[in-house]
């Protein structure tokens, strides 16, 4: 069940340039039931900016009833985040959505997570959360610039882990796509841009693969449609699902992206 | 005693607070929140006779103090919303307000008819006000004698009275309530959102797929506010006002304009909980400002006011 | 090599930005921040034939990301601003705006005639959309044949090119826009305020002595975004779009949309310096974007993009 | 000459319920010329309110650059400035318009400051100069509540202090225009409610008199014509004057209040 609440920020640090990693505590890390779900926060009690903004859940801990969250400086919002400091109460709705289904790797097989930018952290849970039960975890995090990189280390400690940066300033220049061909594994997850989820899908058509959208957000929790794909078996038809409530992640190949 | 019941044609209402129409879906997600019994009333998602998938995302921008939206009136059709939504909402002590929508007359005709029968719709609002939907809609929010045409039309086949949605993009909207009004409309919603536009500063284009979409949120405010307060003196119909609402006070501001009972859309979005917060927060502020009863406030801001009252009539 | 200088009929720019009309008055105030002569034009305040004291107080009324104001073009009249005002500002290297208002059509004419003669007065900005004024003004900006009609006659005593503002409380901007370029405007200004009002939460009575105002600020660009985008691609005249600019960005987002140049009113009065740090800061901000000058943004929310641009023509 | 500046915030108490006295160092303190002036603030980096607020400064130091304000906590923008904490900074323009001239006032002769409410602080710096030129001033001032009196200590220090509150909860009961019938003076400053400053003007019309009024105001220095009054000369035509910039401070009957 999702809930609203003012949750107590514990700690915030920019982990690279314009990223921060932002923890807080609150009653509602207790319903999180799986990785890549998200919260939706109210950087404001004010009006300006007016939404909320929609932000992955990256790790969470039941026992300290702390979870984790890793965004980039972007705009207004953000920025307001940004400035936030321990001690300080944030407005979270959540958590919110249907995350990665871990159930669909089994003990001993591979996954391969797939991140490309500010789509890494929703990986990091559930690279923790797989590595846990036992399967073999490689990661693929694609980044802008070296200067943006972030979390190859915790991400090393759950499994082989390969960075590219698009413009080859840190490990291998390239898109994270280039890196897979080389890879071998039994289902994919990934997070990151539109054309990184496009490539895949079309790519590994024949893998088991779970994707996470996204999708400019009203409400987040499914009543007012701002988030709707259309499902794949009925493309110029009504059928659709919401990004927020019914995903973000989705079997690939369901909806359209 | 309660110092909220408003008595409207149609509609008996414990409270005068309602979610406005494409802000709460069917109800389930907030119902997820709250017990939706606590509101006056619920106005649901327009709904059409087909089931409509809507516009393309991104379907949201937001906006200093607002935000456009361009959905594109997505819902699932007529049968659906009689055989699925209607009955899952009849479990709450709470009447509907179902919103019509169509392109054609024909279509608002078929809905109207069929919807109107349902047991917990209580009045129908007339939707001829979408600013997102490419064809019709747009003569009949903005000509009056077209928008006089189509309310009478459904009037004819309305079990339950009918309330017009009024769209602000018009010159002059108090030609267009009289209008309405002269079409047999039992009461006014107002407003609907006004046409805006924003573009994407890295690419130049519109953020929302369909180009422009529709303001709402404490932006327009002001907006609304001046409206109702000219049309709640021209015509003799009630009005459910809306716009930006977001507190107790906003509500009040409403009915000092004109209104008698008051929707919250964009809210919602921000504070799943604004409704019944602003129920609740109601009585503290009348009782404060010295009213006994929330219709004490009603047209407060044009009326003459006590104890100048007998000078008139 | 700016980035940043304009050819508008009648104005050579050095940068397109330039407060708005009733928002600077003549100058002499924002004159202790700043030397005027950073500034592309000046559009100074609306000039009526006799000296004006406008309406009563409150004038002015806050709103979220907004304000409402009913000055009622309080103004010295058409014989000192040609004696005083316009004589002190040809002091500063910067073209002025001089916007003209009026009752009557002979009004609008007679201030027309006179001002343009002016030296350092380059273009008019007839104001036919203030929303504060009672007589006449309201049937100028909503009757396209009306402005058409009006836009002819000022033209004919004009000695300066003739900008038209538009009010954006119409059904139709566009018709609008047409009508006056018919009337042979030589360029657009628009938006003008949004009509609106404020209640007092204690009184109930509006805040605005006049009850109803002008709405600008942040809270109304969407609105004058999308009037511009509609109304760049309808017309072939210049636009000179206002609506909420607060920052370089916002100008960039005016070009996007059509726009040729852009005025700033409220923010103003947040900030006096406002125009000269939008004026600094556009050029680090068009380097960001990948334009060498401002003139590629314009449109470009509509207009075929490079690489696609030798696609059409 | 006015100027902008960002002006750091020395300290903030609350005095009185809802009365908040705040102190701030800045340059443009030394461009400050007369009791009674003011300045405008705006009270957020974002447009959450959008217009900035008149304050009046109710003493300052040149010495020291600092300047002090009182106000009352009323709607949105004096709310989010009663959040303020020293070491922040106020964006402040200011000194704006003209203050209480008290040159109008000789040694020996004596002076009477009529304040109600928040009209009270700028009547604190007016009370220092009289006093330390040598003047008799004798102060009355009114206040709704026991609850919301403030200040009465520091102008005892300057001379004779009359309080009245409207309920009577403190001192005498009624208006401070019932105090002043019973008072001797040559000349009368006051700041205060519309209808305070109205029955003083037309009760000691033989006196002389100077009103500072309120108006709300858009640029706060002569450029909008938001706050204009007319000339008591000339009531049904056109001639003004600007409460912003020719005022707040007026000569009793030049302007209609
Ligand atoms: C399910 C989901 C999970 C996300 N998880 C993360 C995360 O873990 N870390 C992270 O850095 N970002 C994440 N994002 C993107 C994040 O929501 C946006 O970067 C953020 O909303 C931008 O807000 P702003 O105020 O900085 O920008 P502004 O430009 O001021 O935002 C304006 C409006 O556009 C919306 N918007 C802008 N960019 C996006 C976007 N990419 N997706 C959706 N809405 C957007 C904002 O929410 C807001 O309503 C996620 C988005 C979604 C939908
Ligand atoms: C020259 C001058 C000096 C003043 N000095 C003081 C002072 O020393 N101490 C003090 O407490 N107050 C003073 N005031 C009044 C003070 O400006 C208002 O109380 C304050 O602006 C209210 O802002 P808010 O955000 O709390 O209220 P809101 O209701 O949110 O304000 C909304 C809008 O109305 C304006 N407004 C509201 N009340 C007034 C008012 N009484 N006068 C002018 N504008 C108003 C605000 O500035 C704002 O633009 C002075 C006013 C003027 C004109
Ligand atoms: C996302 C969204 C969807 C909407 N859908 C509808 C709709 O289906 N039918 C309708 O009549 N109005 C619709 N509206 C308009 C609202 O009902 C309301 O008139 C408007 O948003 C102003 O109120 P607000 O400022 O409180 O949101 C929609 C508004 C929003 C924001
Ligand atoms: C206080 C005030 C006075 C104004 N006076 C005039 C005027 O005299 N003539 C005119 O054409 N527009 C006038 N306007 C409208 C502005 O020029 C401008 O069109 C509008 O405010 C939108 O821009 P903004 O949001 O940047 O303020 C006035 C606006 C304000 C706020
Ligand atoms: S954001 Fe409202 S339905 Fe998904
Ligand atoms: S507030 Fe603008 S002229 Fe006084």
């Amino acid at each position: 069940m999702m809930q609203k609440e003012f949750c107590r920020i514990i700690s915030q640090t920019e982990i690279a340039e314009d990223i921060f990693e932002l923890s807080v505590k609150g009653e509602l890390v207790s319903q999180i039931n799986a990785p890549g779900q998200f919260v939706h926060i109210r950087v404001t009690d004010r009006w300006g900016p007016l939404l909320r903004r929609p932000i992955s859940i990256s790790s969470f801990n039941k026992a300290t009833k702390q979870l984790t969250m890793i965004y980039r400086k972007e705009g207004q919002g953000t920025a307001l985040l940004a400035k936030m400091v321990p001690g300080m109460e944030l407005d979270i709705l959540g958590p919110l959505g249907n995350g990665f289904p871990i159930e669909e790797v089994s003990s001993g097989e591979t996954a391969l997570l797939v991140g490309g930018g500010i789509g890494v952290p929703p990986l990091y849970e559930l690279s923790k959360q797989l590595a846990a039960k036992g399967c073999n975890v490689i990661h693929v995090l694609g980044f802008q610039t070296k200067s943006t990189v972030f979390y190859e280390q915790e991400f090393l400690k759950n499994g082989e882990t390969y960075v590219a940066t698009v413009d080859g300033t840190y490990a291998a220049k390239g898109f994270v796509t280039d890196v897979v061909d080389r890879l071998r594994f039994d289902c994919i997850f990934a997070c990151g841009p539109t054309p990184m989820l496009k490539a895949l899908e079309q790519h590994y058509s024949d893998k088991k693969m779970f994707l996470s959208l996204e999708e400019r957000m009203g409400c987040g929790i499914g009543a007012c449609f701002a988030c709707v794909c259309k499902k794949a078996d009925d493309p110029l038809g009504v059928s659709y699902k919401k990004v927020c409530s019914d995903g973000p992640v989705f079997r690939a190949g369901e909806v359209v992206i | 005693m309660s110092r909220l019941n408003v008595e409207l044609p149609g509609l008996n209402l414990k409270n005068p607070i309602m979610p406005a129409s494409g802000c709460f879906g069917f109800g389930r997600e907030y119902s997820q929140f709250y017990d939706l019994s606590v509101l006056g009333a619920i106005m649901i998602k327009a709904t059409t006779v087909e089931p409509r998938f809507g516009n393309p995302t991104p379907r949201v921008a937001e906006t200093d103090a607002g935000m456009l939206n361009a959905i594109g009136l997505q819902n699932p059709g007529l049968e659906k919303v009689i055989a699925k939504e209607l009955p899952w909402l009849s479990q709450f002590d709470v009447p509907i307000i179902a919103n019509v929508a169509g392109s054609l007359e024909e279509d608002y005709v078929a809905v109207a008819s069929e919807i109107s029968k349902a047991a917990n719709v209580h009045a129908l609002e007339l939707n001829i006000s979408c600013p997102n939907v490419k064809t019709g809609g747009i003569a009949f929010g903005t000509i009056p004698e077209v928008a006089k045409q189509l309310t009478r039309k459904v009037k004819e086949v309305s079990e339950v009275p009918v309330y017009v949605k009024l769209s602000p993009n018009v010159t002059n909207i108090v030609e267009m309530a009289k209008a309405v009004e002269e079409g047999g409309a039992d009461g006014l919603t107002m407003i609907n959102t006004i046409v805006g536009m924003r573009l994407d500063l890295k690419t130049g284009r519109p953020i929302l797929a369909n180009r422009t979409g529709g303001l709402s949120g404490p932006a327009i405010k002001p907006v609304a506010i001046r409206m109702i307060y000219e049309v709640s003196q021209a015509v003799s119909l009630p009005i459910i006002g809306m716009g930006g609402v977001q507190s107790a006070e906003d509500v009040v501001e409403y009915f000092y304009a004109g209104a008698s009972a008051v929707a919250v859309g964009t809210a919602n979005f921000v504070d799943p909980f604004v409704c019944p917060t602003i129920i609740e927060e109601l009585p503290p502020i009348l009782e404060k400002l010295g009213f006994e009863h929330i219709s004490e406030c009603k047209g407060r801001s044009w009326k003459q006011h006590e104890p100048f009252a007998h000078y008139r009539a």
